[in-house]
């Protein structure tokens, strides 16, 4: 796989929110605004970039058994990090994300970068894999944040233009709004993957089931994904 | 007591965790395939996220406070999580083999589910009291179990459905979890916190 | 629950207007007999004649196969043209003897004389039942003498006699009871007989207020007694006629004499009347041909063997609308493809539909209205089991009781999707069979 | 869904071989064999029927804009319908009323004058988002009019709660006004207590409609009569309406007794918003509720429980929709909870 | 900054000390080979194998308790991966294979005895006479095959005939077992010339019931090479060995022999046409 190859796959092919659906807690939560989308992303961005790096150095040294612990320990410390500099740089940006910049930490992309890619690549891939992760993630969130925020405040970044007739279609910024528009634009871009796919002559690659079973996380943490399908398979 | 009632029903209805806060998705949308995984899934996050709600606190006021070093409560907080789940499942293995048996391999989906981490940061911001505190992550995961429940029953239902190809799987899931929210949103200032 | 009904049930036009009228006529003996080997439930008989025979009526042409199979007889005397597979009412292609009648109509020796039964045991008498190849001539075909050999531990206290008629159309049943009440409880009589049963109850629903005058004082000079039954479908059904009369409730995927009952039809009694005084074998039944099909409903005496085709041609053939033959009554006969299906012991009615009046299957989804629950006699969800089944989830039809189904078809009846819960229900009690046997 | 009689069709299969007679000549299906000839469009027309009284008084009340609100809806609602299926290649069933009674009952929940946008967003999401992502007709979980009344509720609050007219004869001369349950929210607000009494004056008012509200809410006694009519026509049943009626009376009966001032007469609760259209024609719908006779009993509890909740304690003036949204939520667990038994299965165990 | 180091270290040594002891207490032996083989193994957790998914074959592999080559879908490129992972020589397994239906008798060309109405799937329609064909070992088009393809390999074509396309087949014998008429078998996708009929009715009937079922005229039989194929009970059989040259096709006089290219190399319109069907 080339260098190219490894950044731009966070882009479609495997876009953390659209097709691998990771992350949904602060998409969900932030995407209000544009601005929001844009200060989540970049911080997220930051911390995928940092962890990755740091952890594909590191991955010979770490023992296999506490590698989990050790990798929200790296990423803990670069979210305190992101933490601090937003909140004296950009504190209006800070108080809107609120509590979703130390849950950064538990963010399921970092994690699974790290697990599924960082800890087996090297240095420069591992950069250009957050790179890319962390540039298709921000690119969702702003796209997400942008529909939120024109069709449920009239404005985008904060610029009124809708015009003064426009009667907000408040659902969108409340949260029943977020995940309905989630879940639509999920189910549209699954649409463009099979018709992509038709295209190609392959098999569409849609995540069917959001299951943490197959969440990488679990796969280093312990058996407990095995346990949950067998007991999925005994309740049947 | 009628501030600890309040806290509840806010926790619970108004302001539910998964609905309303969006804290804790992954679980909910994962481990929601069965009602039989979604209980053992909602009884286990009560169990963790009540002491975790405590444990963290007591961290934040003893340790972290009096040594100012507030800054650490990222790092500090979620490696306490781990901490405690990894040695609830201990105890629960040595103590009582059977409800280790019904919890116990849902723990491990716990440590990294931000509903926890949330509610233990939410406490600081909040400025609870220690049983406020506890109160709360009780409510919240209340709340986060009850939320659980009611779509693995709906989704057990969307299995047989006749869903168009492309919103199979986690788009209609959240699209249903947006009605649930909406459902919810009714109980929009019963409470206010 | 005020007696004489049961839960649920149907409404349906019964149309019994059709034939009900019509006195039983002897039907001539076709061109040529088919007569399948799979007459009861249980083992089929096996075959003791070859191509080229010649039979005599009541003649042996099947051996029973263990104890739940019956012996099969010649219907006429004649010549085996050939032994092949031909459409069987059931719905399967099955092998067949085919008889040409020689129009003599010869007994075999011995057969059709009078004989005074009052000192034949209970033993013999089902010996009698079962050489004469009895079987339940409702439709279920179950053979007789098994019924009548219940284990030790569950005696039987009641025996009741099954003239409900309860299927649409359908008036064999009917018309026998009024023109042969006398015939019809002494064969009864033998069944208590066997059974060493005193308590017997002739149940008839009140839409057959002839049939009802005929039995009364035919019952009640032997001490039966006659119960007029709601007109609700399916009030023949085993378990809900048990329950009607007696309160008695059948388990679940128990028998009728797990509560001390037995439930025979009025047609089979007369059969045994003939086989027990006669010493006649099984070799005819009345067979109500009816229909908006059909130029002129009859009920007929017709042989075992005559196919649909000879039958519908005896009432005047087929209209030009006929769009579905169905072996038995359109709640729970099995629709043909065939006019060569012959006419078997279990075959209480031919009836024809036209196209209009058939039920149309669309299989859109299930709207949950609930009507199904309401309708179903058996108190089963057949909401729940038509989506599981239709989604291939065989073990959760089985976990909602699917194998309890009594195929009565109330559910199907009243569902305005139209779905085709009766086949679904079939097709998942076979899955769960084949489960079952592969899990043995 | 029309009678697809083998005959009519283009070609009949396996016939096509020039002259030879067709084999192909009768139908063969499982049993049975015959239908009681009801179907999905006419439940639907019944529903619609029962619902007719109580659309038309609107109109008598609000005047031309109701009717435009009515006829705007259910062609919107209908024309949603025929365009998803269109869009995803399935077949069409609009035919089939469900998308009509859909748009109906949605007109009905509406503000009358309601601005034809805000009836086309409130109908793509009952038709679009609320069932047809589902698979369409038999697999929504919510009941889809009541989705598209709580979207425009939640996003648009100043279109539906606050900008009411007063009913006169064919919306002569209508004024704004408020909802009894708005008034009673603002007097609470205002004073601290609510008007506790129910005159009898009043309480006819509010039982012919003659009163401020959406358009079907308003008549309880045309909406009762709708209800009996659907009883009679054995399409609905008692349970979930009475449950619902019944429990928002107990409830708000207690808290009326606990505090007269602060919460208002229990039948003040029965016969204002939307309370009867909710009971009898949404509480009561197929697909969301759950099967069998105690689920329903439960289910109109839960509903009424959160509608007095609501109405009492919440920020929203009336908790009817969200109450039935709620339990349509809970529905596949009480119908896990209810399960019909088997006949015969009691006897079964104690033997 | 000391305090900070010392009460982080003083945390991390707690911690870390605790989690070695639960490490220790928990101590699960995995295989490492069991995620290895997890991870070659495609995956689809299609239960070809028979077992519930592809985690439970890894295992068992590893444990010797499974062949190398158990996955049905992987084909020899797995196999092969797999027997590195387990240091052990692949031998070469068989040809790779796809299913095949084994019947040409579509609406144009079968005949059917009745009017179906009733459940949308074979197995039910099956249980009514066996279906409503005249030929009553014929496909009954319903789609049954189709339904349970995991993969989106099989087609119903407008002429009610399933139509499998080998470039998805995995050879998972899904259909196979899913078919009432049991008409899908698995063939080698070498093989280029197939019978397409499965009755085993006498001639005369099989002509009355559909105009391209093999009549058992045995002219095949003379114009292949000896032994590649074999009258048996009214039905033309291919032996498989010696392959049947594509020059018999031309003898059937029922155009029941047919030439069918099942090489990946498929035309890339067909593979387009059979996505586009599966996508919708």
């Amino acid at each position: 796989m080339g260098a190219g190859r490894e950044f731009a796959k966070g882009l479609w092919s495997e876009n953390p929110i659209f097709r691998v659906v990771l992350g949904l807690c602060p998409t969900l939560a932030v995407t209000t605004s544009a601005q929001n989308g844009v200060g989540m992303g970049i911080a997220a961005t930051f911390v995928l970039l940092c962890s990755n790096v740091i952890i594909s150095v590191l991955r010979s040294f770490i023992p296999r058994k506490i590698r989990i612990p050790a990798y929200i320990v790296i990423i803990a410390t670069f979210v305190t990090v992101v933490d601090l500099v937003m909140n004296a740089y950009f504190n209006p940006l800070h108080k809107a994300l609120g509590i979703f910049i130390p849950l950064i930490v538990v963010n399921c992309i970092i994690m699974g970068r790290a697990e599924a890619f960082a800890s087996k690549n090297g240095v420069l891939y591992s950069l250009l894999d957050g790179l890319g992760m962390g540039i298709g993630f921000t690119i969702s969130l702003v796209a997400i944040a942008s529909i939120r925020e024109l069709l449920g405040n009239g404005t985008i970044f904060g610029a009124a233009v809708m015009g003064s007739s426009y009667v907000p279609f408040m659902l969108l910024i409340l949260p029943p709004g977020a995940f309905i528009l989630l879940g639509t634009m999920l189910g549209a871009m699954n649409r463009v993957e099979i018709a992509l796919a038709r295209r190609a002559g392959r098999a569409p690659s849609i995540r069917k089931e959001h299951d943490c079973a197959s969440c990488a996380i679990f796969a280093g943490w312990s058996n407990a994904a095995d346990k949950i399908k067998a007991l999925e398979e005994a309740g049947r | 007591m009628k501030t600890l009632v309040l806290i509840i029903v806010s926790a619970v209805f108004v302001n539910n965790f998964v609905l309303n806060r969006f804290l804790g998705i992954c679980p909910f949308l994962g481990v929601s395939k069965r009602v039989s995984t979604a209980l053992g899934m909602s009884a286990a996050v009560v169990f963790v996220m009540t002491m975790a709600s405590a444990a963290t606190w007591l961290v934040y006021e003893y340790l972290l406070v009096p040594f100012d070093l507030v800054y650490l409560q990222t790092v500090t907080f979620i490696l306490v999580i781990a901490s405690l789940v990894q040695l609830v499942e201990t105890a629960l293995l040595k103590m009582s083999p059977a409800l280790y048996k019904a919890l116990g391999i849902y723990l491990p989906l716990i440590t990294t589910n931000c509903a926890v981490l949330g509610v233990a940061v939410l406490n600081v911001q909040k400025q609870y009291d220690l049983v406020e505190t506890t109160v709360f992550g009780f409510g919240a995961a209340v709340g986060f179990g009850l939320a659980m429940l009611i779509f693995s029953g709906i989704r057990e239902r969307i299995e047989l459905c006749d869903t168009p190809v492309p919103f199979r799987g986690t788009a209609i899931g959240l699209v249903t979890a947006g009605l649930l929210s909406l459902a919810f949103w009714g109980f929009t200032g019963l409470v206010k916190m | 629950m005020k007696s004489g009904t049961f839960f649920g049930g149907v409404h349906p036009r019964y149309e019994k207007d059709l034939a009900g009228g019509r006195p039983i006529e002897t039907m001539p003996l076709p061109a040529r007999l088919v007569v399948p080997f799979a007459q009861n439930l249980g083992a089929a008989p096996k075959p003791v004649v070859k191509k080229g025979d010649e039979v005599k009526r009541g003649q042996l042409i099947a051996e029973p196969q263990g104890f739940v199979s019956v012996p099969l007889h010649a219907p006429t005397s004649g010549v085996v043209q050939a032994i092949d597979v031909f459409p069987h009412p059931v719905g399967a292609d099955l092998p067949a003897v085919v008889i040409v009648p020689d129009g003599k109509d010869e007994w075999a020796p011995g057969l059709n004389v009078e004989r005074d039964a009052g000192d034949l045991g209970a033993d013999a008498l089902r010996g009698v039942i079962r050489d004469a190849g009895l079987v339940g001539m409702g439709g279920a075909a179950f053979p007789t003498h098994v019924k009548l050999s219940p284990p030790k531990d569950k005696p039987i206290d009641v025996l009741v006699l099954n003239g409900a008629e309860c299927e649409p159309y359908l008036t064999a049943d009917h018309r026998l009871m009024a023109e042969r009440p006398a015939e019809i409880v002494e064969g009864a009589s033998w069944f208590a007989k066997a059974l060493g049963v005193e308590n017997v109850i002739v149940a008839v629903e009140k839409n057959k207020p002839d049939a009802i005058a005929a039995m009364r004082p035919a019952a009640e000079a032997r001490g039966y007694a006659v119960r007029a039954l709601d007109v609700v479908y399916p009030q023949g059904a085993e378990r809900q006629l048990i329950f009607a009369l007696t309160g008695r409730r059948v388990p679940a995927g128990g028998l009728p004499m797990d509560v001390g009952v037995l439930v025979q039809n009025v047609g089979t009694c007369y059969a045994a009347f003939e086989a027990v005084r006669r010493n006649r074998p099984l070799t005819e039944r009345v067979v109500c041909v009816t229909g908006r099909g059909v130029a002129n409903p009859k009920n007929v005496l017709a042989r075992i063997g005559t196919t649909f085709g000879d039958a519908i041609a005896f009432c005047g053939g087929l209209r030009e609308d006929a769009g579905k033959i169905i072996g038995g009554g359109p709640m729970m006969g099995v629709a043909q493809y065939s006019l060569d299906a012959p006419v078997t012991k279990g075959t209480s009615g031919i009836v024809v539909l036209t196209r209009r009046e058939a039920v149309q299957y669309a299989g859109d989804p299930c709207i949950r209205c609930g009507r199904c629950l309401r309708a179903c006699p058996m108190l089963l969800n057949p909401s729940v089991l038509s989506v599981y089944a239709e989604r291939l989830r065989f073990d959760e039809t089985a976990a909602h009781h699917v194998l309890d189904c009594i195929e009565c078809g109330c559910c199907a009846y009243v569902c305005p999707s139209r779905r085709p819960m009766v086949h679904h229900f079939r097709r998942a009690k076979a899955e769960i069979r084949k489960k079952q046997a592969r899990a043995v | 869904m029309e009678e697809r009689l083998p005959d009519a069709g283009p070609k009949a299969p396996g016939t096509k071989e020039k002259t030879e007679e067709p084999i192909a000549r009768f139908l063969v299906s499982s049993s049975p064999h015959v239908h009681e000839g009801i179907r999905i469009r006419s439940v639907m027309g019944l529903v619609i029927v029962a619902l007719l009284p109580a659309s038309v008084f609107s109109i008598y009340l609000f005047g031309l804009p109701a009717l435009f609100t009515i006829l705007v809806s259910v062609a919107s609602a209908a024309g949603f319908e025929w365009l998803w299926q269109k869009v995803v290649r399935r077949p069409g069933t609009a035919g089939d009323l469900s998308a009509v009674l859909t748009g109906l009952l949605l007109a009905l929940n509406l503000p009358a004058g309601s601005p034809w946008w805000l009836i086309l967003v409130g109908n793509l999401f009952a038709i679009v988002v609320a069932k047809q992502l589902y698979g369409g007709i038999g697999y929504n979980i919510f009941n889809p009019a009541l989705v598209g009344r709580v979207v425009l509720l939640v996003a648009f609050p100043v279109h539906m709660t606050s900008r009411w007219i007063s009913p006169s004869a064919w919306g002569m001369d209508a004024v704004t006004t408020a909802t009894p349950l708005g008034r009673a929210r603002e007097a609470l607000l205002a004073t601290g207590s609510v008007d506790a009494a129910l005159t009898r004056n009043e309480a006819i008012d509010l039982l012919i409609g003659n009163r401020a509200g959406s358009l079907g809410e308003v008549s309880v006694i045309l909406l009762l009569i709708g209800g009996i009519f659907l009883l009679a026509k054995r399409v609905i049943t008692w349970h979930a309406p009475v449950a619902f009626i019944g429990s928002v009376w107990a409830m708000a009966g207690i808290f009326h007794l606990a505090n007269p001032a602060r919460f208002a007469d229990p039948s003040f609760h029965v016969l204002t918003g939307g309370l009867f259209l909710g009971a009898f024609f949404m509480a009561t719908d197929y697909v969301t509720t759950p099967l069998a006779p105690a689920g329903k009993i439960v289910f109109g509890i839960g509903c009424g429980v959160v509608t007095v909740v609501i109405r009492l304690f919440g920020s929203y003036p009336e908790g009817v929709s969200f109450g039935i949204l709620l339990m349509n939520a809970f529905t596949p667990l009480i119908d896990r909870a209810f399960k019909p038994a088997v006949f015969g299965a009691r006897r079964a165990k104690t033997a | 900054m000391v305090a900070a180091i010392i009460a982080l270290s003083a945390l991390a040594l707690v911690a870390s000390f605790g989690l070695a002891m639960v490490a220790r207490a928990f101590a699960v032996p995995v295989d490492p080979k069991v995620e290895e083989i997890e991870g070659a193994l495609p995956g689809a957790n299609c239960g070809g194998c028979g077992l519930p998914g592809c985690s439970e074959l890894a295992r068992r592999i590893a444990e010797g308790r499974a062949d190398v080559d158990a996955c049905p879908v992987g084909g020899e490129s797995v196999a092969r991966s797999i027997s590195r992972i387990m240091g052990v020589a692949f031998a070469g397994g068989g040809a790779r294979k796809t299913a095949l239906v084994f019947c040409a008798g579509d609406d144009e060309t079968a005949r059917r005895r009745f009017y179906y109405n009733g459940v949308k799937d074979c197995a039910s329609a099956a249980l009514l006479f066996g279906g409503d064909k005249l030929c009553g070992y014929g496909c009954l088009g319903l789609g049954t095959c189709a339904g349970v393809c995991p993969f989106g390999a099989i087609e119903m074509s407008a002429l009610g005939l399933p139509v499998i396309d080998p470039s998805k087949c995995t050879a998972c014998n899904k259909c196979v077992l899913a078919c009432p008429k049991k008409i899908i078998k698995l063939v080698p996708v070498s093989r280029r010339v197939h019978i397409l009929c499965s009755s085993h009715d006498k001639g005369a009937k099989v002509r009355k019931a559909c105009s391209v079922g093999c009549i058992a005229c045995t002219k095949c039989v003379k114009e292949a090479p000896e032994g590649a194929i074999a009258m048996q009970d009214n039905l033309a059989v291919a032996s498989g060995v010696p392959e049947i040259p594509d020059s018999v096709a031309a003898v059937c006089p029922m155009n029941t022999i047919r030439v069918v290219d099942l090489g990946i190399s498929a035309p890339a319109d067909a593979a387009g046409a059979a996505a586009e069907g599966a996508a919708s």
